[in-house]
């Protein structure tokens, strides 16, 4: 395979290139393009290119809990008060310098000093308050961080006493304030609260230069920047769906840099695997048969061929998963592990339940999101037909997002009949408070199983703090797996990045979410 | 005045058909003289037309010509290069087909089709042989041809579409003339009017008329000659008169005893008890013996040739002597 | 008008027309061929399943990723194995059954609602031919592709709605051809002979239009035979198409449009059974035109040497 | 020729409303898209909220009206996705994609009429037979498919050609336009060939050869004319055929155009979008359907007497 890269930038209109494209002198031009180009990528220069799956619907700032727009809005464009590390998740400061419970519902923010936004005017406590209170309290506006971090937090009360400092009151004590405001990208005082701004003015190392809508956006760095300059001068997005495309753009060395790849798309030598957040499982609907039935569940848990499905279907990429979370989060519980293979115990389960007067042969359906992860029909085929064997009958529905989420979110469609749903579940926050709730609690939004004991013990760790909250949440993974089963997990998933040889880069577990420009640099 | 337009001698057209090779036309002779009109009589199927158009050099691919000469003002028409016989298409030899409608382009103006020889033959420019194309409708007696030059063929009557294609094969004064069937389609008052049109051109222009027909009436109104077809092969020939006054070959008696006495023109030659031969199973000898009254045993193995005797050409075994 | 006054095979109607027919396609071996390869895929269809056995079905994940040409894991593994370890050989036969139970259908509903539509339209003309033309106008104005991704939408795809929705957008290609034909045929004498002696007008289009309209839409059939397996595979493409485990060839080129880098079989080989598929049926399509046309019939028999030599003209002449 | 232009665009208007009807009514069918666009956590109330804000809470027919209210302001309404006006996302495509199929569709009709012509002169001979295979495999190949082979062959194997973009001049075009012309281009040409096999057959083209017209002015000024309304015909439907391999093709190459929005904002329940992107295709549709009458008239004065006749 022969690596040629070329810096094909565009400077022809596209008028002309429809007419170089009608006219013989096509072959000529291939030729005198192939040949200009040398090793030195021409683009490179200053120029970061990325290519993501699929173009940000907006930057709106507070919808930066999506991944299409938080992986460009995010610490490039705006930034948050304070950051999670993913890798430690430790939170760190950003424009607060440092913040600090005073009261129990009170948490106080000191900004950083000398913090301009890419207009030139100053960040102030000002701004910061309206930020939150746009994306916190705001529910008109519909924000997917609202929702997503802000949900279940009650009202925020906003003060700012002075130009350096912002205060938040809690209705409850709530240990995860900080870690919620680290989702709060910072906008100035004057945004609007009644719309979305698609282009929004942050206090980022770029801002937005240009965006032709359907084909390229490009973010330039600014003098005035608060910390340091980053590496490239400009950084350009392109967006691609097919991985296999992603993949060959950053081999042909049209990008820099490809994101969300999958084994199979061809990244070769340019590819670097990292685990990413996310973990996929089925989820049961507990209240049908023959779903209803812990045995049936465990049974179904058995007859997963997790390693199987990792080495040949994903590649060797990921992990299997014994639990909804991955290492790293908080409330991981490190001594489980993933249910063994074993067709034959599945079978005997499932014959006992059958002579116990379940009702197994009873059929069900696996619903699964196309295109969720890389593999996702092979790998529900592959359940399926385990299921099978050890006799269910499971039917598959492949639906699409619109209709997968009718599943997904309560209220569940009425008579959808027993249902194995597969999930991606990604703990972009770094603590099990966003997970347990949603999916474990009776009464979670994306939960269909459940028990009082288990809420009690949710309800327990959410108010804990330190260790005491790791081990209290680690027990809630490990009681969910012991007494209610309402899960078969699949395997903590991974992803492959395309990185062109000239960059130097270190994915972690937020890469997909968030996408540091300023972490990247040019390989020396 | 009877200087020979067209020579057409030892002529074969073998076709192949999916049972195998048959022979269509057999070694057909005649030669058409300038200013007089040949007749090629018989029914359908007997081969006339596929002769007009292997001498046309129109043949489809199923046939081929695999013997014979067509010569024109000293040149093998079936030897010479296609180059030249393209140029020899049109100033040396034409050719009027049967049904106008689809023979004239329907998509170009007929100023345009009528302009194509002298454009293709005199690289003419276009202005000049518009007007030789006005001029030549006139020519042919197609009423206000200054308006009409840019009309389409759809917008003109049988009759005279049927004067444009002739228009169209005169136009660059041929030597012969080939008309194939040029009236079938046509009312009869029309058709008196084409062949009129036709005649006047024939001596207008001194050509060699080779005139394809089943008509018996137009035969003996029009031609000079006639060359009586079956089976592919020329049975009798001879001046119009001398034939018709009295034919010699069983067929061609048959053919003239079919017609009642007061009979139009345009009557079908079809009364002959039974059929042509299939042309997969001509039997040895004389292809006519089926139907042929006067059948011998000599005429179910030998092949009659066509031989002139006491100065009438006919080929037929028994024919001899038996003039009415 | 035809040049050949009396075409000299049309004189002999003693012959046995069977074995001429099978005369006409042994002289084209492009046809020939083609007819065995439709045949081929035809039983398949019927006892592919069958033949393929268990490891159509059940995967064994060693055997993931097996490349072709290979006996040494028996021969349902001679074309390879897929990502879960099934025979590729066997999916490929058990999809057979799938793509045709979805091609066909879909092909046969919607030549026989178009052909009828059309005919009746082209035969009464006037407000029934407005109606239906537009509404053949409407369905075809807005993309199929799309048509069918919204209506897999609302109901969930499944064999049933694909081939409903299919069927519908390819309606108005039959009904445009039916209805041309039939419009121009009634106005022809022998209809009009038919309609003085008083037939019904449904008889006089199932008698009189129909055998002559019939051709040409099997012709736009043909090629609509490969529209459908292209929509379908497209279909999958967006993820909507047939859903497994059910298995189309087009399901597999798409699936395995991923791996064409590293394990090319998994989507090449479908994608040539259904290009090889649909080569086969336009050319056995072709010869049947040729075949059925007097006129045109000596084509299939003329020895190729003498056709060369032929001069390049004139052919059909009807 | 404007009364059958204005004759023809009143005829027109109905099913072009039919369209923009039938896709609001099939695509608000699909299913209320709160849960799409509010966070997985959010409450029921606020899903209340939301649709009430869309007003997909009304009954289907009362959307409808107030839909057509809006648009007889040309007013599209705003993406749920972008925030951004429908019409404007729509009318950005719009010209990506039309481009793209305008070059597809005239280098289709060029080869087609070359290739088409050249086997029709010998049919049933080697070349006849080698240009019909190609052709038939050209009509029967998956076009995802041949992208991402392309794309693997052309960019990656040989290094001549960009993956995909359109910032590479010309040569963005090459891959695109390739996969998407081939389908047309295929039948295109077994169409052109199948009607100059027929003209070339008819008497008019013997006639022109007695006239002794070369074998290029027979098929160039006598059959080529007489066979371009079927092959018309045909480039038509292929034309309209075009989006649904824009949808793919767009998808793959990253082409900005119409296609791909339309399927984004199926995929997104983005109704609005959706329509507007259907309205202008739609209208194009009409307008290409004018255009190839128009093309008809010009070709055949038989027609052409016709739509006279209706001025």
């Amino acid at each position: 395979m022969t690596h040629t890269p070329h810096g094909l930038r565009a400077r022809n209109s596209r008028a002309a290139a429809l007419l170089a494209a009608a006219t013989v002198s096509l072959a000529a031009t291939g030729c005198s393009v192939a040949n200009t180009t040398s090793g030195d990528s021409a683009g490179a220069g200053n120029t970061l290119r990325v290519v993501l799956p699929q173009e940000p619907p907006t930057l709106e700032p507070c919808e930066a809990s999506l991944t299409a727009t938080g992986v460009v809005v995010r610490s490039n464009i705006t930034e948050p008060l304070l950051e999670r590390n993913p890798t430690s998740g430790a939170l760190e400061p950003k424009l607060a310098t440092e913040w600090t419970q005073t009261q129990p519902t009170l948490w106080t923010f000191k900004l950083r000093p000398g913090v301009k936004f890419s207009d030139g005017s100053d960040f102030t406590s000002e701004d910061a308050v309206a930020a939150i209170e746009r994306s916190a309290n705001n529910t008109a506006l519909a924000c997917n961080v609202q929702g997503y971090v802000f949900g279940d937090s009650g009202k925020l009360t906003l003060a700012a006493p002075d130009a350096a400092t912002v205060t938040v009151q809690t209705e409850q004590p709530d240990p995860l304030l900080p870690l919620r405001v680290s989702f709060v990208e910072m906008t100035k005082s004057d945004i609007s609260t009644t719309e979305k701004v698609r282009e929004p003015v942050g206090t980022g190392p770029y801002k937005i230069e240009s965006w032709a809508a359907g084909q390229k956006l490009t973010l330039t760095s600014w003098d005035g920047y608060w910390g340091s300059k980053p590496r490239y001068a400009k950084a350009e997005y392109q967006w691609r769906e097919e991985g296999t495309v992603r993949a060959a753009m950053v081999v042909n060395g049209e990008a820099d840099l490809a994101t969300n790849l999958g084994a199979d798309d061809g990244a070769g030598d340019t590819g670097v695997q990292y685990p990413n957040n996310e973990t996929t499982a089925l989820r049961f609907s507990t209240d049908q048969a023959p779903l209803d039935d812990i045995r049936v569940r465990q049974a179904i848990d058995m007859s997963v061929d997790r390693q199987g499905i990792i080495t040949s279907l994903f590649g060797g990429i990921g992990q299997p998963a014994s639990q909804l979370i991955g290492p790293g989060v908080v409330g991981y519980n490190e001594s489980l592990t993933p249910t063994p293979y074993d067709l034959t115990a599945a079978k005997a389960l499932v014959d006992q339940a059958r002579a116990d007067g379940v009702k197994v042969d009873t059929p069900f359906r696996i619903i699964g999101r196309t295109a969720q992860f890389p593999k996702i029909a092979e790998s529900i085929e592959l359940i399926q037909s385990a299921l099978t064997q050890i006799g269910l009958t499971a039917k598959i529905e492949m639906l699409d997002t619109s209709a997968q989420i009718k599943y997904q979110l309560r209220p569940f469609p009425e008579g959808a009949g027993p249902v194995a749903l597969m999930i991606m579940h990604g703990n972009q926050a770094g603590d099990a408070a966003f997970t347990v709730g949603q999916y474990f609690a009776t009464d979670g939004a994306q939960s269909s199983s459940g028990s009082p004991q288990l809420d009690q013990q949710i309800k327990a760790a959410g108010a804990l703090t330190g260790d005491a909250r790791q081990q209290a949440f680690a027990d809630v993974f490990a009681s969910e797996n012991q007494d209610i089963r309402g899960f078969t997990f699949l395997a903590n998933m991974g992803a492959v990045l395309g990185l062109a040889k000239n960059v130097s880069y270190t994915p972690d577990a937020a890469t997909g979410d968030e996408l540091r420009l300023a972490d990247v640099k040019p390989k020396s | 005045m009877t200087a020979i337009g067209m020579e057409v001698s030892g002529l074969t057209v073998e076709l192949a058909t999916p049972r195998g090779t048959v022979r269509a036309v057999d070694g057909v002779s005649f030669t058409a003289y300038r200013g007089r009109t040949l007749a090629l009589l018989g029914e359908s199927g007997c081969g006339k037309s596929m002769t007009a158009q292997a001498v046309a050099g129109l043949l489809e691919p199923i046939a081929s010509v695999t013997a014979g000469s067509v010569q024109v003002d000293g040149e093998d028409l079936l030897k010479v290069s296609r180059k030249r016989r393209r140029q020899l298409a049109g100033p040396a030899l034409s050719i009027v087909f049967q049904d106008a409608l689809t023979a004239l382009n329907p998509v170009l103006k007929v100023g345009t089709q009528l302009a194509e020889p002298y454009r293709i033959h005199q690289r003419m420019p276009a202005r000049q042989a518009r007007a030789k194309a006005i001029e030549l409708m006139r020519h042919v007696g197609i009423p206000e041809p200054e308006s009409r030059v840019d009309a389409y063929p759809h917008q003109f009557s049988g009759g005279m579409r049927q004067r444009l294609l002739i228009a169209m094969a005169v136009a660059l004064s041929p030597k012969v003339l080939i008309a194939d069937e040029p009236t079938t389609a046509l009312d009869v008052t029309v058709q008196a009017q084409i062949l009129a049109l036709l005649a006047r051109l024939r001596a207008e222009h001194d050509m060699a008329v080779v005139l394809i027909t089943h008509d018996l009436a137009v035969v003996a109104e029009e031609a000079d000659t006639v060359a009586v077809m079956y089976s592919g092969r020329i049975v009798e020939t001879g001046p119009v008169d001398e034939v018709f006054e009295d034919p010699r070959h069983p067929y061609t008696r048959g053919l003239l005893d079919s017609v009642p006495v007061d009979a139009e023109r345009g009557s079908d030659l079809s009364s002959i008890p039974g059929a042509p031969p299939d042309l997969f199973s001509i039997p040895p000898g004389c292809p006519y013996q089926a139907r042929c009254p006067l059948v011998r045993d000599v005429c179910q193995t030998e092949r009659p040739p066509l031989e002139t005797r006491a100065g009438r050409t006919v080929a037929c075994h028994v024919a001899e002597g038996t003039a009415r | 008008m035809t040049l050949l006054e009396n075409p000299p095979e049309a004189s002999a109607p003693d012959r046995p027309v069977k074995a001429n027919w099978f005369r006409l396609l042994l002289a084209d071996p492009a046809a020939f061929v083609s007819a065995l390869i439709l045949l081929l895929v035809a039983f398949v269809a019927v006892f592919g399943k069958r033949l393929a056995g268990d490891s159509a079905v059940t995967g064994d994940l060693s055997l993931s990723r097996l490349a072709p040409f290979s006996l040494d894991h028996g021969w349902q593994y001679v074309l390879g194995g897929d990502l879960l370890g099934r025979s590729l050989l066997g999916r490929l036969m058990v999809a057979t059954q799938t793509t045709m139970s979805v091609v066909v259908p879909v092909v046969l509903i919607s030549l026989v609602i178009g052909a009828s539509v059309g005919m009746w339209a082209g035969y009464h003309r006037g407000w029934r031919e407005t109606v239906a033309m537009r509404i053949a106008d409407v369905v075809y104005s807005f993309p199929s592709l799309l048509m069918a991704v919204v209506v897999l939408y609302i109901f969930s795809p499944s064999i049933a709605s694909i081939i409903a929705i299919l069927a519908i957008t390819r309606i108005p290609v039959y009904l445009r051809t039916a209805r041309a034909e039939s419009a121009e045929l009634q106005t022809r004498l022998f209809v009009d002979a038919a309609r003085t002696f008083g037939t019904p007008s449904g008889a006089i289009i199932r008698r009189h239009i129909f055998p002559i309209v019939l051709p040409t839409l099997l012709t736009v059939a043909t090629v609509d035979f490969c529209y459908v397996m292209l929509a379908e595979s497209s279909l999958s493409f967006l993820g909507i198409g047939v859903q497994p485990p059910d298995v189309s060839w087009g399901l597999m080129v798409a699936q395995g449009r991923d791996q064409l880098r590293t394990q090319w079989w998994l989507s090449v080989l479908p994608g040539l059974a259904i290009v090889i598929t649909t080569v086969s049926a336009n050319l056995l399509a072709s010869w049947v035109r040729i075949a059925t046309d007097p006129g045109q019939r000596w084509r299939l028999t003329t020895p190729r040497r003498r056709r060369r030599a032929a001069r390049p003209t004139v052919l059909e002449t009807t | 020729m404007l009364t059958f232009l204005r004759r023809r665009t009143l005829t027109s208007l109905p099913p072009l409303l039919a369209v923009v009807l039938g896709v609001f009514v099939l695509a608000r069918l699909t299913g209320d898209p709160a849960a799409l666009y509010l966070p997985e956590n959010a409450t029921a109330q606020a899903r209340e909220q939301f649709s009430a804000a869309h007003g997909f809470d009304q009954p289907i027919w009362s959307q409808l009206i107030d839909y057509l209210a809006q648009v007889t302001r040309l007013d599209f309404g705003t993406s749920l996705r972008t925030g951004e006006p429908a019409a404007v996302m729509a009318l950005r495509a719009f010209p990506a994609t039309l481009q793209l199929a305008v070059v597809t569709m005239l280098l289709a009709c060029a080869v087609a009429t070359a290739v088409g012509c050249w086997a029709a002169l010998r049919p049933n001979g080697l070349g006849d037979r080698i240009s019909s295979l190609m052709s038939m495999t050209a009509a029967s190949v998956p076009d995802f498919w041949l992208a991402i082979l392309g794309i693997w062959v052309f960019s990656i194997m040989l290094g001549v050609l960009p993956t995909s973009g359109v910032d590479a001049g010309g040569l963005s075009w090459v891959l695109p336009i390739a996969v998407l012309m081939l389908r047309p281009a295929g039948v295109l040409t077994q169409v052109v060939r199948g009607a100059m096999i027929a003209a070339l057959g008819s008497p008019y083209v013997k006639v022109a050869r007695s006239k002794g017209a070369g074998e290029r002015r027979v098929v160039v000024r006598h059959a080529l004319k007489n066979a371009a309304p079927p092959a018309l015909t045909v480039a038509g439907d292929l034309a309209v055929g075009l989006i649904n391999g824009a949808v793919v093709v767009e998808s793959i190459f990253g082409w900005p155009g119409i296609g791909k929005l339309m399927i984004d904002s199926i995929l997104q329940r983005d109704f609005a979008v959706l329509q507007a992107a259907v309205a202008i295709t739609a209208i194009s549709i009409f307008v290409l359907n004018i255009g190839i009458d128009l093309g008809y008239a010009l070709l055949d004065s038989r027609v052409r007497q016709k739509v006279g006749a209706a001025a």
